[in-house]
Parts: C-alpha cells; structure tokens; sequence
C-alpha cells in the first residue's frame, strides 16, 4: 500500500523517530543491566552477547524479517515484498479487507520498519540474562540469528500485523507484553532447560561485579521505555501520553512493591531489588499502556512487584538456572501485564478497545479469553521452537552450545573473545 | 634486620603511619588485603539469595627495621591501631637476612 | 477545564514527551553524577537514594501531588480534584479569571502532569548530594515522602500555576530556578544543619571513588537539561529554541567559567570542575531559559561558574557538611540565575516577559522586586519546613535519621542494603 | 533574510529540537568511548579534552563560529553578521542567488545554530583519540580554540552552507563525512606526525582500562547518531526516516563486517571490534545517510567495517601513533562513505541528489568528480592548517605540546589535573 | 611461630579454608595476586594488536601457626587445594620472631 | 630456601622480570602495593580541597629461591629495577623453612 505524503504528520513522525532511537538505546541499556550483574570474567560476553544483537537482528530485519513480519495479509506469517528493504521508503504493507489500519499511519512506512527492527533486536536480547555465563559465542550467533527469525517473526506478525490471527482475534497488546516479554521469557527458560546450569550454582555466590553499571542500565532502560510503550501509539498524541504516564506509574508502582516485599521477607531493601523492580513494571505495563488510566497502571506495577519478586524465589526451588532471572521478570512480568490488561482495559482511555475489561463500566471476560489465547498460543510456540533450536545446535555445532568447563572457569570474556573487562592496574 | 608486619583496620592506617614516622621510620609498605578472624563478615543479599561473606577488608603493613627497633615498632603499631574491638588484626615479626635499597645498592641499616 | 482535543498539535505533543523523557533520565544522571563522589562504600546507597525518588515520588505525584501542585485556582495550594489522576487524561487545571495559560496548551494534560512529574522526582533527590553517607535509608524514604508533598507541591503552584501568588505577582521563572533549584539548594541546608557533618569531615580525605561515573552523569544531566528548559517552553517553537540555545551556552560558559578561577586559586583546572561548573551554569540557565537572548546566557552562565566555585570554599569556614555541595552549586547558582533573569529577561525573546529587565530597553526594577519576593518566600518556606521534618523525624523515627557511627564507618551500602558495589576479585 | 514564524513546523522544531540534544551527548558518548579504551592513568584527561570541547567550542560558536561558518553568501568562508549570536533568535543567513534552501526550513533559526554547534563541538573532539596520554591540557586548550576556528568553520561553510563552494559545485554531505569525519581524521593524523609517539608505543601493551565503558560510549554514540543523520534531513520527514534507517543498517553491517575480518585475521570476535565496527559503518554512512536507499546501507556498512579493521593494522608498519585509531576509522570511514556516495546516491530517495550514482538508473561519475574535489580540498586544507597550529603552538608555548616524559609515565590525570580516576579502595 | 604462606588458585579459597579451618586455625589473612610459572598466561587481542598476558590471578594466604602445627596446616592446604593440574600454585614456611594481638597485646599463641 | 621480595616501581615489571627469569627463576608471585618512603607522593584537588596522598603504587616482587641463589637473584632485580631516582624500592631475603609444590607435593628445591 503506498504512503500517501500528504498524510506525513511530522509531528508524529518527530515522535516515532524518536521513540525509535529511544528502544535503540534500550539494548545497550539492557547489556549494562545485564553486565553489572555478571561475574567481572564474564561481562564482556555479556556485553557482546547484546551489541551482536544490533548488529546481527538488524541486519536480518532488513534482509528478511520486516518483510516475514509485516509483508502480504496471511495469518500466520508475512511474506517476501519487503525482502532487502525494497519498496520501504514508500509503502507500507496491505490492510487486510474491512480494516484500516496502515492506513492510518501518518508517518513513513520506513520509520515503521525501523521502529519495528528495534523491537526485533532487543528481545531476542532480553534471553542473554538468563544464559549469561555459559554459551559459547558462536553459538550464540547461530542461536540468535535462528531465533530472530523463526520465532520472532511470526509472533510479531500475529500479534502486531492487522493481519495476524491474534490481532485478528481481538487480543491486546500495546507495546509487547506477549511479542517481547513472554516470548523472550519462556524462551529463555527453554534454553537453560537445553543448557543445564552454571558450574557451581546454586552453592557458589555469583554476585553483581558492578552494580553501579546494573543501576545505569535500569536507568537507559526506564528512559527507551518510554520510546517503546508510548511510540507504540504511533502517533504523539492522548493515548501516547497516557501510555507515557502508564510506563512510569507502573515502574514506580512495581519498584515500591518490589522494595516492601523484599524488606519483608529478606530484611532489607536492596538497590538491585528497585532496580529489578522498576523493569519488573515496565513489563508487565507493556501490554497494557495505551489502553488503561487513572490508577490501573499503580495496580499493575505493585502486583507485577510482588509476584516478579516472589517468582523469582523459585527457580531455586525449581532447579532451573535462570542466571539473571529473565523468567521471573520477563515471563512473569508479561503474564501479569497481559492477563491484567483484560481487567482494566478501558475504551474511555483507548477507542481501539473492542472489549472492555472486567472492572470497567460494561466490562466483560471476552477480552481474557482472548488474551489467554494469545499467551498461550505465544508459550507453546516460543517454548517448542526454542526448545528444539538449542537442542538441535547442541548436536550439530562442533563443540555444543556450551563451553568446555575450564572456559567457564576461566570466563567467557578471555576464552571467547581474547579480552578482559577491566585492567585497572597499570604498569 | 627485622620486618614487622601489622594487619590493621583500613581506618586506622594514617593514625598507624602517623605513630611510625614519629618513631623514626622513614618508609613502608602497605597491602589491601581481607582478613578472616574472629571477627564476623558480613551477609550481602541479591534477589533474594542470601551470600556470607567472611572476609574483612584490612590493610597490611610491612616495615623493614634494624634488630632493635622492631619491638618498638611493633607497639606503635599496636597502640596506634588499637580500638579495642574484635578486628583489630595482628602484628609480627620476621627475621631478615639482608635488605638492599635498589637505586643505590645500599646495603643494611643504610638501606633503610 | 476539558481540553479540546482539536488543539492538540502532534509537534509540540512529541516535543513534550521527548522533554519529560529527557527529565526522567536527569534522575538516574544525577544518581551517578553524585554516585561518582562518594566513596566506594557508600556509592549504592547514593544511587538507591535517587532511584528511589523516581519510585515513591512518582507514585505520590500520581495519587496526591499532581493534584495538590496545579489542581484548583486558590493561590497558595491547590485542591484535590485530580486526585488518583483522575480526570488527568482529558482535563487540565482551570486557568485563573482573566488569564489564558492552560487554554493555550496544545498537548494533551496528561502530558503535562507526566512533564511536571519528573520536575517533583528530581527536585528532592538534588537533596541527596548535601546528606550523602550518612542518612537511614528509612529516614530518607519519610523524609522523601514528605517533602515531595508538603514542600514541594505548594512552590510548585506559587510559581507553576498560573493561579500560584508568585505566579500571578509576576516573578518569573521558566523551568524551575526557585522552585527547583533554591528549593532544593536551602533545604539541603536545613537537612545537613539537622543532621550534621560526616565523621572525619572535614580531616580526613573524602576523594571521589569514580570520577568517570561522575562524567558520565554530567553528560546525561546537560543532555536532559534540554528537555527541562526546552521543554519549559511548552511547545516546539522559538522560545523552546532559545532556551534550548541558552541552556547550552550557559552550561559551557560556567564551565570555562568554573575552571579558570580553579586554576588560578588552585593550580589545576580539574575534571570535577568542568563537570561541576557546567552543572552550575545548567542550574542559573534554568529560571531564565527562554526569557533571555544573545550574549545573556554566556554571561549568566560565567558569573555562575565563579560564583559557585566560590561559594563552595565557604563551607570548610562556615563548618556544614554539605557533602556533594547542593549549597554551593544549586543554591547559590539558583540565586545567581534568578537574580541575574532581573538583568536580562528580555520580552523581544519572550512576549511573556512583562516587566523588561534593567539592562534590556525600556527596563527596570520590577522584576527584580518580584523575583526578590520570589527567591525570599522559597528560601524561608522550604528552610523551615525542611528543618521541622528533619527534626521531627530525627526524634520521631526510632533510631533517628542518622545511622550508628559503626555502619557510618562500614559503609551504607552493607548496613542499609546488604550489597556492595563491586565484586571485580574473582574466585 | 528573516524567518517566517508562519513557515514554523512544530514536528519539524520537535525533530530538531530532539536531534541537537542527541548530537549534544555524542560527545560525553565520545569521551566515555575513549576514556575506556586509554590506560587508568589517562583516563581523566581523556574525559576532560572532550567534555572541555563542549565548553569552548560550544562559546566559541556562540561568539564567532556560527557567524564565520553560516553567516553572509561567501563562497569561502561566513562573516560578522551573527557574532554573539546576534539577530540569531528572528534571521537566517541569505540564501544565494536562485537558491532557496535556508527559505525552505520550517524551523527557528537559533534551532539550526544550535544543532549546528554540536556538530563543530564533536569535530575537534575527534582528534582526541589520536593524541591520547601525551598532550598538556593547556595546550589541548589553545590547539582546540584554534583548530574550531580556523579549520572547522571554513570546512562548515563550503559543505553545508548553501553558498559554499564544495555545496554549490554539487559536492554531497548528508551529515558530515568531509566536514566532521575526514576534516578530523586527517587533522588527526598531522597532529600525531607532530606529537610523536607515545613513551613505549607500540612495543608495552597498553590496553584498555575498562571496556565496558567503552561499550557505553559506544551505545551512546549509536543513539546520538540519530540526530546527527537524520536530523540533518532539516524536517520529520521520509528522507529522515530514510537517514534513520540507514544509520542503523550501516551501523550492524559495519560491525558483523569487522568481525568476520577479525575472526579470520586473530582468531576471535572481540567486544572492541563490535563496538569499533559500528562506529566504523556509523562514519561511512554519515554523508550518505539521506541520499541512498534499499541494502545499499548495508554494502556501505559491511564496506566500511571491512576496510577500516585493515586500515588501522597500518599504523603500527608505517609507525604512526594514532592512539584510539582516528585515522583508521573517521578518515578512512569518512573516505569510504563520501566515495561509496558516488555510487548509491539515489535521486528517488532524495530529490536533493542531482547527479545520480554510478549504480543507480541514469547514474554517472559526475558525483564521483564533486567527491574527490571535496574530499581532496577537505584532505589539503585540513592537514595543512592542523599541521601547522600544532607547530606552532609547540614553538609558542612555553613547554611546548607535549607532556615531560616523567608525567607521561605518571600519567596524564595527576599531572595535569591533579585527580585520580577512581578510588575504589577504602580507608 | 611459624607463618605459612600459600598461593593458590582463587577458585580453591572456600575450600581451602574449610580445610584449614577445619584443623583448628582461627583466623588467616588473604590478599589478591598475580603469579607466573609454568601455568601459561593468555592472550589478549585488542583491535588485532596481540598481548600476551604471562601473569595469572592467584590468591595468596597466610596464616600464622605454632611452631608444631606448621606442617600440618601446609599439608591441609596442599590437600585442598589440589587439582593435579599446573598451576596449583605453592606453599611456603617462614620463621617467626613473636607475634601480638593488637586489641589485647597478647603475645604468642596467645595472640592466635 | 630463601624467599627474595623486592618493591619496584610498576613499570619495570617487565624488565626485572626478564632479568630473573634470564637468570633461571622459574616461577615468582607480585602484588600490586602501595609504598611510603622518600619518593614524595602526590596531591589530589576536589573543588577546591586539597588532599595530599603519600603513597605510590609499587609491584611487590615474591621470588623463591635456593639459599645460595639468593644474593645473584637480589643482584639481578636492583640491577634491573634501578632507574637512579628516588623510589626505585628495595629488596629484601628471608628465610624460608621448606617450600611445597602443591600440585605434586614436591619439597624443596623440587618444588621451585
Ligand atoms: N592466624 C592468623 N594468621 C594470619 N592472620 C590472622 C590470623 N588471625 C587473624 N588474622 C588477621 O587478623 C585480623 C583480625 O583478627 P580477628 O580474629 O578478627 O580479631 P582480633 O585481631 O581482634 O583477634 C583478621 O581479619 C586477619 O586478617
Ligand atoms: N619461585 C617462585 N617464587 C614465588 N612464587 C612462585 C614461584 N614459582 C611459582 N610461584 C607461584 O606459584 C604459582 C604456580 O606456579 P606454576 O609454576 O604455574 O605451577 P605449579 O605450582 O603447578 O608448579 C605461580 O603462579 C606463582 O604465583
Ligand atoms: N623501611 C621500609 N620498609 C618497607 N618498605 C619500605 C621501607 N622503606 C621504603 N620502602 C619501600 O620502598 C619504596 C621506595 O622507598 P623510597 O624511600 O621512596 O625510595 P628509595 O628506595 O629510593 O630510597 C617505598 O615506596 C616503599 O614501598
């Protein structure tokens, strides 16, 4: 479908260009978040691990992905129109029959697939938390390339493409709560389930080299946050402010949650705990931004607080190791973000909410239904598929998807990328 | 030749550095090191998960004396990095065979 | 007053959302910039101090603040009307008979009550600097509670609110010199008289333990500096481009201000002085950002830079403890901006300005009638105030609001928050 | 020539607005980006050459620059009209005969002084990591102040101002490849021909002190790259979501292209490749950004990536001591871009481009001309003037340039400081 | 007294002192070092310019003994802190003239 | 057995280690320490505030050696450490009791 330039709003487009450059800087902001919380011998991995994801991601995107993702009106997948970029400074994908939603857009179809992309890199990034120590870097790339495209695509498509069959259904999702959050969160559990456990964990201590870097990530992250939940309304308008006021609620919310829980059962309030707490927020608002107000978005956050915290105190329980808590914050937080949303979406805040949530005036269970489906069907797919990647490149890279015990001794930074994180110490 | 060593608190170390040079002692050397003593550690929590950490930081000195200085020594050390609570740390005394200084070749007490 | 939405202008709406983003970001800056200064110790509870305030402050904005701030037209306080945001998405505040203020907005309010909010989360974490090292993080989440509501919320509408009777009195002040800055700057007076000076203070040597840190935070503090001067203007026009310009210029000019006279009375121009002067010349800009042209800004910007420097050798005579100089710098650089705005606002930059300043055509003393009852009615408000709570609290609050000598020695990251800092020793 | 307030775009200001605050924490980026890379000793002195740019230059511009690189319809250089910002906040520079193009802009003029300032500020701050660990401040003072002036804003004015001659021969720079890229990198290189090498280069290893650092510089940078490409489109518009788009390609393309070559060269795939492969592709597709469209971004990227890794292999065999490798990737990434221009430009991304590239439909080598006349003039100019202040002031100054041995050992921050970087150790 | 010294791989600590620990030792000093031996180094590669790092993290320890206990103390370290492979570092004994507790001026094994 | 310990300035590291190993010592230990002496040390200016710093950083050197290869080792780091200036270091020998491998349990000169 092409642009019509007449329709370029370039206030709109101001804020889509920035929303843009703001989830950009959104990986770089998880890297440090993640990278204070290694071991000093690994934070260069981690550090990588994240950096190849703007370089790699990106380049598939462009190559392939926007057009898989957003390309034809299928339900399931896009197509091959936009293979290489073609056609993308000028046209956007079709609408399906009896919607009009491209072409609403009042800003160009390449700030859209540009926007997009950054969507597309971070959450595949978001998994480097919870295989942080362990994965041979080649490895990873093959993983992450695989992923990028496998899983993501598809998921995106059902969910943010008007053609998808999640979208279609009349599942919400402002920013990600299902595309992002939960997809990267139970494919982060499928990788460590693939990958087993860190030497030494959970007996060893495995404490934040830095958590200084940890708290600057938290802060890079809240501040794209805002690109990538009120950019999400694709327009600089009431619903992206209030999506704005949302974000910042809820991270507020979940971070006082977090801290009196935290208080509660381990005596103290942590810096690391405001801080897990402020993204546990910011997740689980993600799906709901645009659509809720007033005091929903306080009600979110504490409760996403709560429960990340709590989560997060099974997986030793459990077994599993998820080093840096990526199920208990992602995958926890997208579920409460995005089961939540079916009791507080509010057409009053968003005309685009067909279906009411159960606390609203005139609110009903259709929407959870529908947002139980799409979760769902997110799980399984995501899980399977990723489950199945790990596996079959453990068998088929020579030398497995983890390194050899000494290397994990040694850490990832000296025997994966022949570097070390910091030499104080001068001569 | 005597070394005294002294393991202090980190606080104390101007205090202790203080109290030397006012005997007379015209250089040092000094160590971040952590002790393990009778002293507790601490517990440090993230996420969650709770860690025990039994180490203390503590500086370490080392001072090269002549024979006859080194008790001496050895009590300024004490008196000055002395608060009388657990932790305080330890002083030793080992012999020396010989001690040079490096720029000049100066060897014994000249060395000093 | 219900806003018509058919004046909203999507240019001037993303240019407000970028600000407040840009604002929000200045918290996690001023986090490092001061993170930077302590020492190692103490460098989480500093960031934690901070990050805190984007938590509880923001939540109280959301359930109280906003409402006490700008709710009503009474001219001490406002009311309870947006309580919870209620309302927030589609009504702003009504303006005062005869005047148009918040009739001529052309985003939406709930933009507006996001921007406001990030100007009431930093200004009591600039308090963080003077109290550093020595505060209960108890004792700060009351006192932070308390002040963001009982101080704060009634100088933000005396000089925020076009009913506010600084407002109406005509004192100037475009992105917050009082009611930010002085605000901020005297009660991190009130507060370190109360709570007293640091052990060892000023004997034994208290270096920076990261100045990188602190650069760092400088950087993000300048760069969110223009979404609060800027943004101050309200829209995405030429004042906004004025003040986006002076802020720039005043910030260098202190710079270069600052590290000549540290090079003459000291020997060497430091990097601490470049980043300490720049943020003072950020701080004068503030009250006259968009009310002054040409070479205004670099002259305010210079005096600043001296001035401060200056001011900050005062407290090793007077004997308080203002750990990071909040005095030196956001006291007295409030001071300096907004007596000097007197000087030089200029209604050929801003049709606003009503009474020109005595240096500008047709200027005279007016203004600076005003901004005196201004800065007058800010300092002695928020000194006492300051001072009573920090009292209260001191005999209040069991254990009282400084910590035991011992973990004053330990440190506040162990004793408050069971972390450290860093772990880079590996085992 | 006056501006029409009428003609004002308020998406367009927000646009411009939001891209000078993004080049503005470029160069913190920048300083964070080196200060990593040099040795403890260092690393302050490396933070302040560049946060002290944004000083100098910043007022330098205000008083002279913006006047002497846009001001009057010279073919060589501005003149005296805007000094002090004078007339600045209401008038553009005159547009030539028959040209309309400052008439065209939608924005305030102090706008387009300002984002221009960034651009002259994050120039000279390139140089810094050629001349890294031996320089005296005080003569990094003088060289900056000069070089701004006397090199910088003729360059500005021959590429970027409409009368210019480089501009009017047809000669193509979206966004500073001649002026800020290869005028740096070359200035770069005729400094270090005077400074010598450091003390012990290149036999001492002399590694960074602390990459993740870096790493931060490095996303910064990326995120500020965005004003810099796309807010030089002068508008919200498709040719700046276009720039945007390619920014980000070129960026990932250039780092997968380093690492391949460096994995086949070295053996591993490092963190500092990453991050040095994509400031890499973000220089090359600077010029381009606006002009190209469809993979050519990514050719350009992986090009870049590619060439640059070799290039700074050079410098240890021809025995140059270009420390963080400015030649090697600013003059050889700048060298890359604006050539590789003459191939990809493509009329249907940008109306602005005139003479089609040699693989576009109807393309031909009258571009290629107009490059290398640029290039070459900005590659003469350049280094001769740099050449010369820098011997100059090595004769003028008492001390001359370069630090005594003694303090180049101790390291740059105690002696020309007096501050350490950090210290982590507690008393 | 007897001060014995140990320099070992820092992933051994925790068990190296449960070891010594478990012998009966009730405090010990440890400080972060660099060794080089017949363990390699590694390389470390920055923008394709090669070093070779020969020195490797070690944790040294040292631990202040009666004269009786010193062998088996160094025994209970060389046991601990054993992989086979190269690397494992060494340990050493060295006389001691007198030993203090500074918070008591004890001396001796007093001063333990 | 003798230990060898030298303080030097950090940057002849490489040289005095050359020097050693050239002489046939196959293994030492360092430690990054801080040294008080007749070097002057430095000051320090936050805002104005003057610190003055007394210490320098300086490499401790630990080298075992067989009692008669003491004084050649000493010889062979001053020569190699000494640039003439003040805060060259010094060097010291201490004897050693016995000396372990652990990774064999080797004593001895074996065990170097
Ligand atoms: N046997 C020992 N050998 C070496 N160092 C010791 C020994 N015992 C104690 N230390 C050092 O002395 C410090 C203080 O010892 P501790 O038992 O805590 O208190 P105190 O010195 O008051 O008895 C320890 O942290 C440790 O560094
Ligand atoms: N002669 C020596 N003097 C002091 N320390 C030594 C000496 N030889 C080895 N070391 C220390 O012991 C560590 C291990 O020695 P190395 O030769 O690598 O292996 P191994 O102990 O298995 O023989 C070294 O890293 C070094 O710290
Ligand atoms: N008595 C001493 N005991 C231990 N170390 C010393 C002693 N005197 C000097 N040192 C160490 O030697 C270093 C150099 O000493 P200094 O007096 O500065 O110069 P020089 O070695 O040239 O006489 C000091 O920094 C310190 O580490």
């Amino acid at each position: 479908m092409l642009f019509d330039f007449e329709n370029l709003n370039a206030g709109d487009t101001a804020w889509l260009l920035a929303s843009a450059a703001l989830v950009m800087f959104m990986t770089p902001g998880l890297a440090l978040f993640y990278g204070g919380m290694v071991r000093t011998k690994n934070v260069l991995a981690m550090l990588m691990q994240n950096f190849f994801a703007l370089g790699l991601v990106s380049v598939l995107w462009g190559l392939i992905g926007y057009s898989l993702a957003f390309g034809g009106d299928g339900p399931l997948i896009g197509n091959f129109d936009f293979v290489g970029l073609k056609d993308v400074a000028t046209m956007y994908p079709p609408d399906p029959a009896g919607v009009e939603w491209f072409g609403l857009f009042t800003f160009p179809p390449v700030v859209f697939a540009a926007y997009q992309m950054m969507f597309a890199v971070i959450t595949p990034a978001l998994i480097t938390g919870a295989i942080a120590d362990r994965m041979r870097f080649s490895a990873w790339v093959w993983f992450l390339g695989l992923w990028a495209v496998i899983v993501y695509t598809p998921v995106a498509h059902w969910v943010f493409s008007p053609s998808g069959w999640l979208f279609e259904r009349g599942a919400l999702d402002f920013a990600g709560g299902t595309v992002v959050h939960i997809n990267a969160g139970i494919a982060a559990l499928a990788a460590v389930l693939v990958l087993g456990r860190r030497r030494g964990w959970p007996e060893r201590p495995m404490p934040p080299h830095s958590l200084p870097l940890t708290l600057l990530g938290t802060g890079i992250l809240w501040f794209g946050w805002f690109g990538f939940n009120a950019g999400s309304a694709g327009a600089a308008n009431g619903v992206a402010g209030q999506a704005f006021m949302n974000t910042h609620m809820a991270a507020a919310a979940a971070m006082l949650g977090w801290l009196v829980v935290e208080r509660i059962k381990s005596g103290h309030a942590t810096t690391l705990g405001a801080a897990s707490g402020a993204v546990a927020g910011l997740v689980a608002i993600t799906p709901c931004a645009g659509f809720v107000g007033g005091i929903a978005p306080l009600i979110i956050g504490a409760v996403a607080g709560v429960v990340c915290f709590l989560a997060i105190q099974l997986k030793t329980r459990l077994g599993y190791d998820d080093s840096l808590d990526v199920v208990g914050v992602h995958l926890v937080g997208g579920l409460v973000g995005s089961l939540l949303l079916a009791f507080f979406a509010d057409p009053a805040i968003n005309a685009a909410v067909a279906e009411p949530g159960i606390f609203i005036t005139d609110g009903g269970t259709a929407l959870l239904v529908d947002q139980l489906v799409a979760v769902g069907a997110t799980l399984v797919f995501s899980f399977v598929l990723t489950f199945v990647i790990v596996k079959a490149l453990d068998v088929l890279l020579p030398g497995g998807v983890r390194v050899p015990e000494e290397d994990e001794e040694t850490g990832l930074d000296l025997t994966q990328h022949s570097e070390v994180g910091y030499s104080f110490a001068e001569r | 030749m005597k070394l005294v060593v002294g393991i202090i608190k980190p606080f104390k170390l101007d205090d202790v550095k203080a109290a030397v040079q006012d005997f007379g002692v015209q250089g040092l050397t000094i160590t971040e090191v952590q002790g393990f003593g009778r002293q507790r550690g601490h517990t440090e929590v993230y996420r969650g998960a709770e860690y025990t950490i039994d180490f203390v930081p503590k500086v370490k000195l080392e001072i090269l004396v002549d024979d006859g200085d080194a008790l001496a020594v050895a009590e300024r050390i004490m008196d000055a990095a002395r608060t009388g609570k657990i932790g305080d740390g330890k002083v030793w005394v080992v012999p020396v065979d010989a001690v040079y200084r490096i720029r000049t070749g100066e060897a014994g007490t000249d060395a000093l």
